[in-house]
Parts: C-alpha cells; structure tokens; sequence
C-alpha cells in the first residue's frame, strides 16, 4: 500500500493543470501503459518559475508528477536536471516495487520538458539533457 | 474508516456468520482425521462432516456425491482437470486441447504449461460481448483433441457462456469437456447433468465459503490422471488430511447460496442495473460485456470511464470505504491491461480506464447508490487531471 | 463419553486456542484478498497477515521468507518437490530419483506415479530402525540422477534420519536435495541452512496449526516446475487465492511450537519413554523404531503386542476415550499392513499387532498412565481371545 | 463405525473359548492378513450342542465370529450349514464395506469345522460342506 505522502500527493495533487504558451512541455508514458504524464514549464532567467502537469495513471503517477513539481517549482533548470527518480521515490517515503517505474517517468516527463525548452531555444537538448525516454520504456508492461 | 462496501466479490467473499459457526468447531474440538473414522469417534465425526460437504455440493449441482472432490482451490481444481486430462490421454494420442481467449489464468497458464510440453492449443476467439458459440468448438474439435474447456461465467465481464450446448457438442464428438465454474457456482444455477459437463471447478471463498478450498466435479467415467498423489483420501484421487473445516463451509456455503438463489440472483441484479445505468449516465463511459442482462452474471457490472485511469478511481473509491477493482485479483501484480478485455477489443487505453463492481449477498441498494455518488464525483476528478482526457474528451 | 486422551498427535493435532483465535478474524471480517493488496485496506491486512506468516516459517527453519510458499497440505508439498523438480529436470536427461522404503504415501504414491511416466526409482532399503546413510545415498546417485528425496523423521517409527550428511552428499554431488519434513516440523529442531536442505515439505495440521495448508520451502536457484498454475500468488509459483486464515494458522502454530521446542520436546519424550517403559513390561512386546531414543521423534512410540491385532486394541482404548492408530492415518482405508513395519524387518503377524502412540502439546503424564492402565487391562483380554496367542505365547 | 450390535459383540464376545476334544475345528485366514478364525465344535445327535471361538483380528472380525456362534449354538448341522455371511451382517446390523470380507471368514469358519467333523467321521465333507476357503482367499490384503 502507498505510503501517507504518497496518498497525500495523490488526493490533493499540487501544481495540477496546463499552462497557456509554456516554454516547455514534455509528455511521456502511453495510455496503453496505463500512464500518461504531461510536464508544463515556465522558464524565467535560467529558473522555473512555474509548473502545472497532467497525468492519467494510477496513484503512483499522479503521486510522482505532483511531487515532482515541488521539487522543481522555483529552482535552476540546472537543479531541475539533476531531478532522480530516487529523489522523488524519497520524498514520497517510498513507493511499492511494482510502482518504482512511476518514478522514472517523472524524472523523464522533467527532462522531456526542459528537451523542449531548449529545442524552442533553437539548441540541442541531448547534450544538457540527456536522451528522454519518452516511450515508457522504464515501465515493464511488454507493450511497445 | 467508516462502513466498508465491498463491492469486489468476484475477487473473494467475506464467509457468512453461519458458515463460520458450522466451521469453527472443527479447528478445535472436533479435530480428527477423517481417515481414523473406524477407529474412534472424532475422525468418525470429522468423516461425517466430509460426507455431508460432499452431498450439499452434489445438491447443487445435480451429480452423485462420490463424483464430488475437494481440493485447496479453484485453480487446482482447473489445472488438475486440465493437466490430469492431458496427461491420461497423452499415451493415447490425444495432444490437443480446446479453450477459450477469456479464460482465468488458472486454466491459461495452464494450458500454456502444457504448451511447453508438446500439447497442441487452440484459443478460441470470442465476440465483442465475450462469448463462444457451440459451433465454433465444433469447428475446432480433431481427431486428437483430449479435452475442450470453457468457462461457465467470465470474472471481470460476466459473460455467461453457452455450456449447454458446447457440452452437447463434445459429447457428441467423445471430448471430454471441463468448464471452470469458480464464478458461476453460487451464482446461477448448475446442472451438471442438463449441461453435459465432464468436469467443473468452483471455489469456496467466491460464495461466501473460506478461502482455500475448492471441489472438482468428475463425472462416473471420466479419469483424469491425479494431481496430488499420495494417501487414500478423496478414494484415492486426491491426497492429504481433510481440510475438514474448510470443507464443511464450502458445503454449508454451497447450501446456502443455491437455496435461496432465485431470490440472491434478483437481488444482486437490481443492483448491477442499478450500478450500470447510472454509471453509464457520466459522459464518455462504455459498458464492457453482454449488454443482454439475462447473459451477463447476475453480480457483474465492468464500465470503462474514458480517460480516468482505474487505479486512480479506486483509490478514491477507498477513501470512501468502496472497495472494488480493475478486473482479476490474481492479476493484480501485474501491470499488464486485462486481457479479458483486450480479447472483446476494448483498446488498451479504455482497459486501463476499467473498473470491475462485483455484488454479493451482503450488499444493499443503500451500498450501489454510494457507489454511484463516489463515481459521480471522482471519475469527474480523475479526468480533470488526466493528460489524456482533453483527447478523448 | 468421559474425557477423550488424544494421543494420535502423528495423525493430526487439535489446533491450538491461540492459533485459532489469530485465525478467527480472517473469516467474516479480514475476508481481503492479498492480491488486493494495493488497491484497498482490507486487501492490504489479508497480505501483510500472509507477508507475516511467511516470516514466522522462514525463522522456525532458518530462511528467507522468499524461500517459503504456501500450499495446501503436505503431500501438495511432496508433490510440488518431486513432480516439479521431475519435470524441471526431464530435458536436462535427469530421470531418477532416490528415495526411500520407509516414506508417506505422498512420497511413495508420486514416484511411483513419475514411474509410468518413464522416471527410473532407486528406493533406499533401511536398517531394522528404519534408518538410511549418507553412504547408502552417495552410492544410488548417477549422473543422471535428478533427486534425492529422504524424510527427515518418520510418521510411524519416529526414526529420524541424518538430514545434514545426506544432504551434504547431495551438494556434493550436485544434486537436489528435498525432505519431507511434515513430521518434523514443530516436533524437532530444523535448520534448511545447516542441514543441506533444497526443499523442505511441512503441513499445519501436525503442529496444532489448521488443516488443509502447508508449506514448501524452496532455496533459491532450485526451480521445480510449479504444480498448480495460474494467477500471480506466491510469486507466480503457486497459484490459487491463498488460504488467509490458514496461513495466518500456519504462521503462529509454527512460531509457538519452535519458540518452546526444548520444553515440548521434554515433555513429549517423558510421556513417549513411560508409555514405552510400561508397554514393554507387557509380556510378548517389541518395540517398533529405534532404540536410541535421541534418534526417535520424542512424541513417537510404536510397539507391538504379539498375538493381539491392533485395532481390537484401538477399538478398547476408544470404549475408555484414548484415540491411538495403528499407523498411517491416510493408509488406513487400506487393509495392508504398514509398508514401514515391513520395511524395517517386522513380520507380517506382528505388524497387524502395532500400534502407534503420539503425544501433543496438550498431553500430560496422567494421559500417559492412563493409557498404559488400559494398555495393561485390554492387551491381555485381545490375546485371551485370540487365535494366535496360544501359538506365540 | 460400527453398529451397536458389532461393538456389543465385540465387547462381550459370546462363547470365547476352546472345547477340548471338539467333534470338529476349523481355522480359517491367515496371521499376516490380520484374521485368524478358530472355531470348535461339540456335535451330539446331528446337533451342535456346544461352539467356541477365537478369533485374532479386528472388531468385526470377533463380532462375526461371536454373532455366528450364536446363530448356530444348538441347531442342525443342516441349519448350520445354511448360515450365509450376509445373514451374518444382517444379523449384526450391517458391517462397514471393507470389513465385509470378516463375515465371509465366520461363514467359512463354521463351514471349516464341520468338514473336521465330517472328516473325523471318515466322510468326504466336500459334496456335503463345499470348499472352504480357510486362506482367507475373501480378504482383499493381496497377500498370498
Ligand atoms: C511424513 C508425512 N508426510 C506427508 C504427510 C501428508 O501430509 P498432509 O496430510 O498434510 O497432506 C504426512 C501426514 O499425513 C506425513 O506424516
Ligand atoms: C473464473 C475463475 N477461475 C478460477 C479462479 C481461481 O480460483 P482460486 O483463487 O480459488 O484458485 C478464479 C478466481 O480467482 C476465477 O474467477
């Protein structure tokens, strides 16, 4: 069973929403995984200064996206990059085995936003960012 | 927490008080082995005990009870009709075997098994509402086919298969037929003999019986190989002490549910209409399954909410004490949609956005009106944060 | 009837208050499915009850908990070990298997039965207490030798044989190594670790924990093939909707019996050492087993009255209220004499004069006085009687 | 379990004995089958004026060696040689299906120490008495 952070995140999920003419949005997941998370940034001057997402998944996924929105909210896109799915995992006190791929996919749907940050910038993002994985592979459903 | 609802009976079912009291002398007082029954009174009891299981199932089901055999659950009872068929019937030549595509894991993963060792499977398609038909097994019977099996009743869609027929179908072509029942005993009514069934499986715990404990119906002349060899219980085709308690609830709980089942049926289907009508009032939401109620489980109501995931919907159902589920228990591990669900062609992202409402005796109009009101004001919140709603919405 | 002696303990156990009282919940209110345990509360209680169980098994034995699986009974258990590893190990050109002249029927029966299906058998003779070696083991095995399945201790006789040193052999020789330990467990120290052990069989019912669930421990890398397949429980190794309250049985029954097991194995052997001081004061008496009493299960004492068939004696003992068997309870629909007595040399005749006295934890010295009372009244009125006195006595 | 008549029998067996110099004694089964039957007979006049048994072997066993001692004490040899096993069960109000073959063993009993008689008075006892099966052919323990 989720962990109280977990549920508090769940039932009242921070930061939910979209943000009109983001400077970044990355989306991630598939809904034939069962999740899908979509990162909305607003980027003032090298720093976030603000995030919305939408996420259709279970608890975990909900869970994630929300917690990782407040450990990115106000900071540097350099400390937004260095966002770990074990970070996350952390600050939610934990999250079952069979949902720790939740994780992933929240450090993923930062990085595909701050990808597309950078790509409206006109820069390559894989050298800052890394490559994204954008199709779930960090899930273990089978489904490609 | 408040009240509980527990509106997840196709997964388990809380015993009923009056099994509970017919079982619990067993575990302390009446403690003997069945098999001691000639040599002094406590196993003599406990033996009675037994026989008296056995004659409340073959009741219920309309057989003799020396065709009646307990085992520790549901899925044994499938794998050992299943793989003890296959393999009493290999040295014969016979290497193939019938089923279905919506079948339980129990009886898939066990014909997989088989699979690896050398067995031929052919998985038959069914419709958009889950079901096979009687010819289509016909269709697919061969000279070398060992054993045809078809569920009664479908756990997450409650499709109720046609079983009369299909049986009429492999009698005729000498096939041994099993059908796994697990969701269907208690729950309609069985005739083993009207339906021309070989073997059937149920499980306590799915009608208000203790978990782990289950009974194979064998008909006279249908020899699967065993399973569990060893001791002469069960006249020798299923070794192991008595679960002598477990066994006097199955049968006291088999009792019960089919006595007074016209009116349990009526009761648990003014609640599934009552659940899927108005369920089926939220926007962009499909039923999955028979939409003919009159072949769909009494208990049964599986609704796909577009763009709210399942979990996230029964985890508010559980803040409210409702406890439901997405489809198969057993399942639950995985992540994977069900595949119940992908057979009848509901896309993988309407699966995920499921949710099974399964009714049981203990529930009452007063439990289907809450569960209408929490899908009423969460599947709105689920969507509003849904990535994946503004598409399909 | 007066007050019943139960001193039938080797054939099952009256389950524990405690033990039932840990149980009682999981019926009608804690009626979860673990499998749930994600979704909502009641599904989580029912999974951390069973998470806990397995904890207790694992620390009665000395594993991990990832080691235990739950099943129904132990001749599931023995089956599961043998036909799993049997045909795990098929393709790899494995097909025999060792074991021994004096185990269960759930032993026995399953080798016999991978016979026909084209396993070689080495059955082990034993010495006239019915124990093998290490030595008698290392010489059966082949290259081709899939299994080594010896009991750890004896239902009949008590004999317990030396699980480390062959074991040892085992591993030496890269062989699987399982143990039927269903008489073992609760009544003797054991330790997987130390004793070489691969899969270790026990079941509820022989420690005052319920009947109808058991347990197989299985050390990691050994991969029997599973013998009931189906949804995810018991990580994917054993299917079925588990057992709640049986396994919450289970777990406390073990955790009690080895938590005071010096104490239980004291008081046992104190009432097994009078019965068999007084039974053999009995004129025309043997002793069944081995002599050296450390090597003898302590609850366990079998003897043979010449001249006396044994269930006229049990028929006697039970008109005063004192439950005892001639042997196996599960052979005893049967009307063969005990395949162990034979095994360790007894002549037919005096075979069918044995009985068997088991002492519980709910036994006293009184029961066992007033056993040997009764023993003493009815042993000579069997003989005065019998056809056969005249000609041994 | 037994009926009340078996356990009455078994606990009060009737006419436990020997009878020295006995007219006629039979012994039927075997040691290893667990049912020993000795039957001795005291025959006056064509009359069985005296029976005793013993009997090793379960408790229908002794019951229905007990029972049949009854049924024939003071009667024919023709009457007793008209005692059936099944009048046997009735007589004690049925016998568990695997004990069944015990009153086969008391039939063959008596049967067993009239053809002693018969022998002792120098007839053949076959075409009298018919074949008796004093090895416990009816038991089903497999053994030979
Ligand atoms: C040594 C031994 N093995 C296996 C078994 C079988 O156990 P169960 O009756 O629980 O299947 C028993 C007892 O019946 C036993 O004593
Ligand atoms: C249709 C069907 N078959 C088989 C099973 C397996 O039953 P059990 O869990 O008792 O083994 C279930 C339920 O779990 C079921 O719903």
């Amino acid at each position: 069973m989720y962990s109280e952070k977990v549920m508090d995140h769940f039932s009242h999920p921070r930061n939910v929403g979209e943000i009109e003419n983001a400077d970044g949005v990355g989306e991630v997941g598939n809904p034939k995984c069962g999740d899908v998370m979509k990162m909305y940034l607003k980027i003032d001057g090298g720093n976030i200064s603000d995030v919305k997402f939408k996420t259709f998944g279970c608890g975990a996924a909900v869970a994630t996206s929300s917690i990782a929105t407040e450990m990115i909210k106000g900071k540097s896109i350099e400390d937004a990059l260095k966002l770990t799915n074990r970070a996350v995992v952390e600050a939610l006190d934990g999250l079952p085995p069979v949902k720790l791929h939740c994780s992933v996919l929240a450090e993923q749907a930062v990085k595909a936003a701050l990808s597309d940050y950078y790509r409206k910038q006109g820069v390559d993002p894989e050298p800052i960012v890394g490559k994204v994985e954008d199709e779930c592979h960090a899930c273990e459903c089978g489904i490609e | 927490m408040s009240k509980i609802i527990y509106v997840d009976n196709a997964a388990t079912t809380p015993v009923s008080k009056t099994v509970f009291e017919a079982m619990a002398p067993y575990f302390c007082e009446l403690y003997g082995n069945p098999s001691n029954a000639n040599i002094y009174d406590i196993g003599d009891t406990a033996k009675k005990a037994v026989d008296k299981a056995r004659a409340q199932v073959a009741k219920a089901i309309n057989c003799s009870p020396d065709e009646v055999y307990f085992t520790s659950c549901g899925s044994e009872s499938d794998n050992w009709a299943i793989k003890g068929t296959a393999r009493a019937l290999f040295s014969k030549g016979k290497k193939h075997i019938i089923t279905t595509a919506i079948e339980h894991h129990a009886v898939i993963n066990t014909v997989e098994a088989l699979k690896k060792d050398g067995f031929d499977i052919t998985i038959l398609p069914v419709d958009s509402e889950g079901f096979v038909t009687a010819q289509q097994v016909k269709d697919a019977i061969r000279p070398d086919t060992a054993l045809v099996t078809v569920m009664m009743a479908n756990n997450e869609i409650g499709t109720i298969e046609p079983i009369a027929e299909i049986g009429a179908v492999c009698r005729e072509a000498g096939v041994w037929f099993h059908t796994d029942a697990v969701q269907a005993a208690g729950a309609i009514p069985i005739d083993v003999k009207a339906q021309n069934v070989d073997m059937l499986s149920m499980s306590a715990h799915k009608f208000n019986g203790p978990k782990g404990v289950g009974a194979l119906y064998i008909k006279k002349g249908i020899n699967p190989q065993n399973l569990i060899d060893g001791g002469a219980q069960e006249r020798r085709h299923r070794a192991g002490t008595e679960n002598v308690a477990g066994i006097v609830g199955l049968g006291e709980a088999i009792e019960l549910a089919t006595s007074g089942l016209d009116e349990k049926m009526k009761q648990e289907a003014a609640l599934r209409n009552y659940v899927i009508e108005h369920a089926l009032a939220i926007e962009k939401t499909q039923l999955n399954g028979p939409k003919d109620m009159s072949r769909r489980l009494p208990n049964n109501a599986n609704i796909g909410f577009l763009g709210a995931e399942s979990e996230s919907i029964l985890l508010f159902l559980d803040m409210r004490g409702i406890c439901a589920s997405s489809g198969s228990a057993c399942a639950s591990s995985d992540l994977d949609p069900s595949h119940v669900l992908l057979a009848i062609g509901v896309p993988h992202a309407v699966a995920n956005c499921s949710l099974r409402i399964s009714f049981g005796v203990q529930n009452t109009m007063d439990d289907a009106k809450t569960v209408c009101e929490a899908l009423e004001e969460y599947v709105p919140e689920v969507r509003r944060r849904s990535a994946i709603w503004h598409v399909n919405g």
